[in-house]
């Protein structure tokens, strides 16, 4: 079933936290409240039409222009997007689901974005939540265990952040 | 120096070998140094079984006590070892238990030893080795004789020159099934004491058992 | 005295593994050690049993126990594997329940 | 042997054991030699006939373009190794352990006919002894392992233990098939007993003893832990098993032990089952190469019994070899359950059978008319009235 | 002593596994201690640097917890940082064993979103290509996988064969190993001439190798004995951690990209012919040898085997791609400029690489470097199920287990 008769079911079920994203996209899309991403992700899964086992993965893009004079005439507020590809193997269809984050919890830099897990949805989220979290810096609240999964336990920062600063050493080892 | 003969050279050698292993068990502090000094206390006994001409004996010694007993000892070893290298600590008091004990019995057992008469004095046993091929009088006891016996044949051995078979009461038939069952009934009880109390989720029983050679600790 | 070999020599190997056995029994605590102090003093006795059973120490006359010696310590042998399997056995359940191989921990008699 | 050196001494009866010193040193010295050279002559043919199967040459550098000295290079390379204690390890007992298993593998050569007259010592319990030395060799494995105070070590001597303890028992029921057969443990006497034709062979004796080769071969393989029962070594699971921490010298040693340990039981497997030095057919006796046809005819005899015991050698050894090379590796309980639920069971069987067998057709199958005692109690009370072994 | 030490700091970095519970609790009830073992970095069949901490009670694995990221490179911050071209050899990097697959799928990403079109020469030289890589990459995972069970001589003929393949790829590219060869509109180079009858030649030998390769494992009874009914994956919960690739259709669920994929990556596979490998009622795609009765679907016998049934599948398709290139006139496209701008989009896609489904992801905000890039590892998803297959199983069935889910630590931490 393709996105509109998604999007049509949705918004029957969750009205206001689901709204349409771009549908003429290369990949369409729909974006979802962020507190309201666990029971989407649960019906999506289960509901008859839909079916969507897989979760492929969760990608976390980091909208953030460092370049002061670029930055004026960007084309976006700062800002993070989590994307979701899920694919249902019975019904063969795909979606890409979105959720907009602001960079920092309340704008207080450091404090890191939080969103519900979906690792009770699709087991496979336990790890890639737990990358999200590492490489992007996104929190996922009742993930059974939010560690570093890539860099080492005590690394400081989250790589694929923009404004991110490669540490000058790690552990006496020279890094940059 | 006095000479030896060919016996005695290889008498003292095994001699100081089985009671260097049995000191190396009694002053060594870590459990698995003992076992090794066991093996090298009865491997030496074994040693003194074949020089005595009792090779089959020899062999048994080898095979039951070194191969089996000692190595089910370095298996209970590691089983029950909670620190990798267990060390055993001796109380002075204990040690003196020990003397207190030791001194006087080594004393009566030396007494008894020598009280025994035919030894004072015996012909230079050089011809022994050389008559001992063909001797009838010192005709070695041969696992036929042994496994006879065991059957309930045995030669009367009160003179060595008319060899007969004696049937029945002399033999050792029912000593030997009654070892064996004896044998029988350890290996159930044994298997039984040592299950595991909480069978594991292993799928097969046999893996189960092996799950059972768990090594030390890591503490 | 050192030669020629008599079974008397035999008997004096015998009482050293004896006498290191019982020292060993008294000493240590922990069951396999003790298991061990047992196995020496069952072999001090098969050392006698095999002495006075040999052809070759008795020149000239018969051993006094020419086949039963050699029997017997074949007995004591089977008799003393048979004991390590069931005390080691034992061992393990002791461990298993005190947690500890030292025979004075284990001092309550029910089981 | 120790008359002719005495009286060439000279010795006095006080003083003749010297000679036997001697005697004795000397023997060790040649079987040593032995040893070491079936070492080094198996451990050149693992890596040749591994490259065959392979697909590959193996050793072409090292002494011309086969390689002979490829284990001369091994060995060299091993020497000069250095070789490392782990701060972890019981010093002591982990500088034993390679000895302790080397050398009962070893002592087993001593008891091993190598033809009717040539061997080391003949004792009239050979097989038994040799069974129980072999029994020996996993002591100084559990040592190792234990000692090395490594997990990984631990755990493969923890494999071996009961790996070899378990296979000791059928081992030990199959190789007392022909001893039944030839009612006794000598092994001279066992190797006379299958004089004659390959159908004398106790392989060939009768359906029993055969399935008992078979075990006795599995046996042997799974007592020597080679591949593919090498388990407390096997390198995909316990990083090298009980020798991880072993390295240089004394991993040489336990190495030696190993293809020496190959070497002994395709040796005892050849003199229970396969005739020992008795050729296929009985050419020495044709040709008349018999001790009562002089000293030199004898040492021929000899001679040619020995080659052909060592080439038997060879091809149980490289039975194992290739068999390291072809098979993949059981799991640890399917070791132990291939041993307790079908090994043990089918030996007692065979055991019987064979038993039986002989008792009512002593003859073997393939040889009727075939002279013989009468039945078994009769020759043995005989023997024994005359109170030597039969 | 001073490796439990090491032991203890190891392990108190591990939450799920805390070293109270590992001596003292098991005291009341288990007879035999526990043992923390460290599996790897450095390890024989860990096949890279993965660690695996089992916590295991003698033979028998309580609980097994692998750590990565011992390679990580953190790639997708250099593809933010590099035109899309030269993000190609970090592809390579990434599942070393199949450069060229890994190559494709990027290639494929980036043409998705600017809207390009191989030619039909080149689609078809991509074919070849792509799954003569996906032969080497199985060769590698079956003969690894019989050096894990413990038979040398496997590997030593599937390194024979994939020699091979490496000299045709070089004979391509010049190089053995990262290729970099397929490229975003098109190929680096054609094929030089003579090309394709040595790959013929390649097949027509290598045919009968699988039969070895069948005899040697696949129907070796004591390979059966270990792989059989040993850390068995149902489809569900193969499904909900992700898997895919062989460890999906290993445990009996019909999917593969080829057929059921991206459209914009299945038409480069139109009017081929192939059978996805899977078993359908009891057997797989002809030729192959019977099922074992002893093999529970999702087993480790199952996956290993469904990468040996590919390997005869993707040798049909280089055969029609032969046929299909050399019918196929024109040039086999030009790649895009180094520099060349991205119109602004996001595209995932996904294809089958050997491991598995490997996705790349680009963000463009319209210039030439990309916003941002994403690699959805196969590889990553197919661990992930490494616990789950571990509880209860014996030390022995651990490289068993690893080998059969056949990761590329490389594409693992990226």
């Amino acid at each position: 079933m393709n996105i509109e008769e998604i999007f049509q079911q949705l918004s029957e079920r969750f009205g206001e936290a689901v709204r349409p994203g771009n549908f003429a996209a290369l990949d369409p899309w729909i974006e979802v409240n962020a507190d309201a991403i666990g029971e989407v992700c649960r019906f999506l899964r289960d509901s008859p039409s839909m079916r969507f086992e897989m979760l492929n993965c969760i990608t976390a893009v980091d909208y953030l222009e460092v370049d002061s004079k670029k930055a004026a005439k960007a084309s976006f507020v700062p800002h993070m997007e989590l994307l979701y590809h899920l694919s249902s193997i019975s019904l063969r269809h795909r979606l890409v689901i979105k959720v907009m984050l602001p960079r920092w919890r309340g704008e207080v830099p450091g404090q890191l974005p939080q969103v519900p897990t979906v690792s009770h949805v699709w087991r496979t989220a336990e790890w890639h939540e737990r990358e999200v979290y590492d490489l992007s810096g996104i929190e996922f609240v009742g993930h059974p265990d939010m560690r570093r999964i890539l860099c080492p336990e005590d690394w400081v920062g989250h790589p694929l952040r923009k404004d991110y600063q490669m540490p000058e050493e790690y552990h006496g080892i020279r890094a940059r | 120096m006095m000479g030896f003969d060919a016996m005695a050279i290889f008498f003292w050698l095994f001699a100081v070998v089985a009671c260097a292993g049995a000191l190396i068990v009694v002053v060594s502090r870590n459990i698995v140094r003992a076992a090794v000094g066991l093996i090298v206390s009865l491997f030496g006994v074994a040693l003194l079984f074949f020089l005595a001409g009792a090779e089959f004996l020899g062999a048994m010694q080898l095979m039951i006590y070194v191969g089996g007993t000692v190595v089910l000892l370095a298996f209970g070893v590691m089983l029950t070892a909670r620190t990798l290298f267990l060390r055993m600590s001796t109380t002075a008091d204990q040690w003196l238990v020990a003397i207190l004990l030791a001194l006087p019995l080594t004393v009566i057992l030396i007494q008894a030893a020598l009280s025994y008469s035919p030894f004072h004095g015996g012909q230079p046993s050089i011809e022994r080795t050389a008559e001992k091929s063909s001797a009838t009088s010192v005709r070695p006891i041969t696992i036929t004789e042994l496994g006879m016996a065991l059957l309930g044949f045995r030669e009367n051995g009160q003179n060595s020159e008319a060899v007969t078979l004696f049937r029945g009461n002399q033999g050792y038939l029912l000593p030997f099934e009654l070892i064996s069952v004896h044998l029988l009934v350890v290996l159930i009880g044994a298997a039984y004491l040592a299950r595991r109390g909480v069978p594991k989720t292993m799928a097969s029983s046999d893996a189960a058992s092996v799950s059972d050679l768990g090594p030390g600790s890591t503490d | 005295m050192f030669s020629p070999i008599s079974p008397i020599h035999y008997l004096f190997v015998g009482i050293v593994l004896f006498v290191t056995g019982l020292i060993c029994l008294v000493t240590k605590r922990n069951i396999i050690a003790i298991l061990i102090g047992v196995e020496l003093i069952l072999n001090a006795a098969n050392i006698n049993l095999v002495a006075f059973s040999s052809p070759v120490l008795f020149t000239g006359q018969v051993a006094p126990l020419r086949l039963d010696g050699q029997i017997f310590a074949l007995f004591v042998m089977i008799l003393a594997a048979a004991e390590a399997a069931v005390a080691l056995a034992i061992a393990l359940h002791f461990y298993s329940r005190f947690g500890t191989v030292d025979v004075d921990r284990g001092d309550s008699l029910k089981g | 042997m120790v008359r002719l050196l005495s009286d060439w001494l000279t010795l006095t009866p006080k003083y003749e054991w010297v000679a036997y010193v001697a005697v004795g040193l000397f023997q060790a010295a040649i079987l040593l030699a032995l040893v070491m050279t079936a070492v080094a002559v198996a451990t050149w043919a693992e890596r040749k006939i591994a490259g065959r199967i392979q697909d590959r040459l193996g050793p072409t550098r090292v002494g011309g373009r086969f390689g002979w000295l490829q284990p001369v290079a091994d060995g060299l390379k091993l020497l000069t190794k250095e070789d490392l204690i782990p701060a972890s390890a019981d010093s002591i007992l982990f500088r034993l352990a390679p000895y302790l298993s080397f050398a009962p593998v070893f002592a087993v050569f001593l008891a091993l006919p190598f033809s009717e007259g040539w061997v080391a010592h003949r004792l009239n319990t050979a097989a038994f002894f040799i069974l129980a030395v072999l029994g020996l060799e996993v002591f100084g494995i559990i040592l190792g392992g234990y000692a090395s105070g490594s997990k990984w070590a631990l755990l493969g001597a923890m494999r071996e233990a009961a790996q070899v303890v378990s296979y000791e028992v059928p081992l030990a029921f199959s190789a007392m098939l022909p001893v039944v057969l030839a009612g006794t443990l000598d092994l001279v006497a066992i190797g006379e007993a299958q004089k004659g034709w390959f159908w004398n062979w106790f392989v060939f004796h009768d359906p029993f003893t055969f399935i008992a080769f078979w075990i006795y071969v599995t046996c042997a393989v799974a007592g020597t832990n080679r591949a593919p029962f090498d388990l407390a070594e096997a390198e995909s699971e316990l990083v090298a098993g009980f020798h991880t921490e072993y390295s240089g010298f004394r991993w040489s040693v336990f190495y030696m032990g190993e293809y020496a340990a190959m070497a002994a039981v395709s040796g005892l497997g050849v003199v229970l089952f396969l005739g020992g030095w008795n050729g296929p057919i009985p050419l020495a006796d044709w040709l008349g190469l018999t001790p009562e046809a002089g000293a030199i005819a004898g040492f021929v005899g000899q001679l040619v019994g020995s080659i052909n015991f060592v080439l038997k050698c060879i091809i149980g050894v490289v039975f194992m070899i290739s068999l390291r090379w072809t098979l993949p590796r059981p799991r640890i309980d399917q070791v132990m359950s291939m041993c307790w639920k079908y090994c043990f069971p089918l030996v007692t069987i065979a055991f019987l059978g064979a038993t039986l067998w002989t008792l009512f057709l002593p003859d073997g199958l393939l040889n009727w008319g075939h002279p013989k005692a009468a039945t078994r109690e009769a020759s043995v009370v005989a023997c024994f009235a005359e109170g030597q072994a039969p | 002593m001073a490796e439990e030490e090491l032991q203890k700091t190891l392990m108190n970095s591990i939450p799920s596994i805390n070293p109270e519970d590992i001596s003292v609790g098991s005291e009341s009830e288990v007879r035999t201690e526990e043992l923390l073992i460290n599996m790897g970095p450095q390890h024989p069949s860990t096949h890279g640097v993965l660690r695996v901490v089992l916590r295991t009670d003698g033979e028998l694995v309580l609980e097994a917890t692998p750590h990565i990221g011992y390679l990580h490179r953190c790639a997708e911050k250099i593809g933010e940082h590099v035109t899309p071209r030269q993000w190609i050899p970090y592809t390579d990097r990434m599942d070393y064993l199949a450069g060229m697959n890994m190559n494709l799928g990027w290639a494929l990403t980036v043409e998705k979103l600017l809207g390009l079109q191989v030619s039909e020469k080149a689609r078809h030289l991509r074919v070849l290509i792509v799954e003569l890589g996906r032969i080497a990459s199985h060769l590698v995972a079956a003969g690894t996988y019989g050096l894990d069970l413990g038979s040398f001589t496997p590997f030593v003929y599937c390194f024979r064969e994939r020699e091979k393949i490496l000299n045709l790829f070089e004979a391509v590219c010049g190089a053995r190993l990262t290729y970099s060869y397929i490229t975003i509109g098109g190929l680096m180079a054609d094929l030089p001439p003579g090309w394709l009858d040595q790959c013929e030649a390649f097949l027509d030998e290598f045919e009968p190798v699988v039969d070895d390769l069948h005899a040697l494992l696949s129907v070796n009874h004591i390979f059966v004995k270990r792989t059989a009914g040993v850390g068995v994956l149902s489809p569900e919960l193969a499904i909900a951690y992700g898997c895919t690739g062989p460890v999906l259709r290993g445990s009996g669920v019909d999917w593969d990209l080829r057929r059921d994929g991206d459209p914009f990556y299945t038409k480069m596979y139109q009017d081929y012919q192939f059978e996805v490998a899977v078993v359908r009622d009891g057997r797989y795609p002809q030729p192959s040898p019977a099922v074992p009765l002893e093999a529970v679907r999702g087993d480790c016998w199952h996956r290993f085997f469904v990468r040996m049934v590919e390997v005869v599948q993707s040798m049909r398709l280089v055969r029609q791609a032969i046929e299909k290139y050399r019918r196929a006139d024109g040039d086999i496209g030009q790649p895009i400029k180094l520099n060349q701008k991205l119109p602004a989009g996001e595209v995932y896609l996904e294809t089958e690489c050997p491991k598995g489904q490997m996705g790349f992801m680009i963000v463009s905000l319209g210039d030439a470097i990309p916003w941002r890039v994403r690699a959805r590892s196969s590889s990553f998803c197919n661990l992930s199920v490494l616990p789950e297959l571990c509880r209860g199983c014996l030390v022995a069935d651990v490289p068993a287990i690893v080998g059969s889910l056949d990761i590329v630590l490389g594409e693992v931490d990226r």
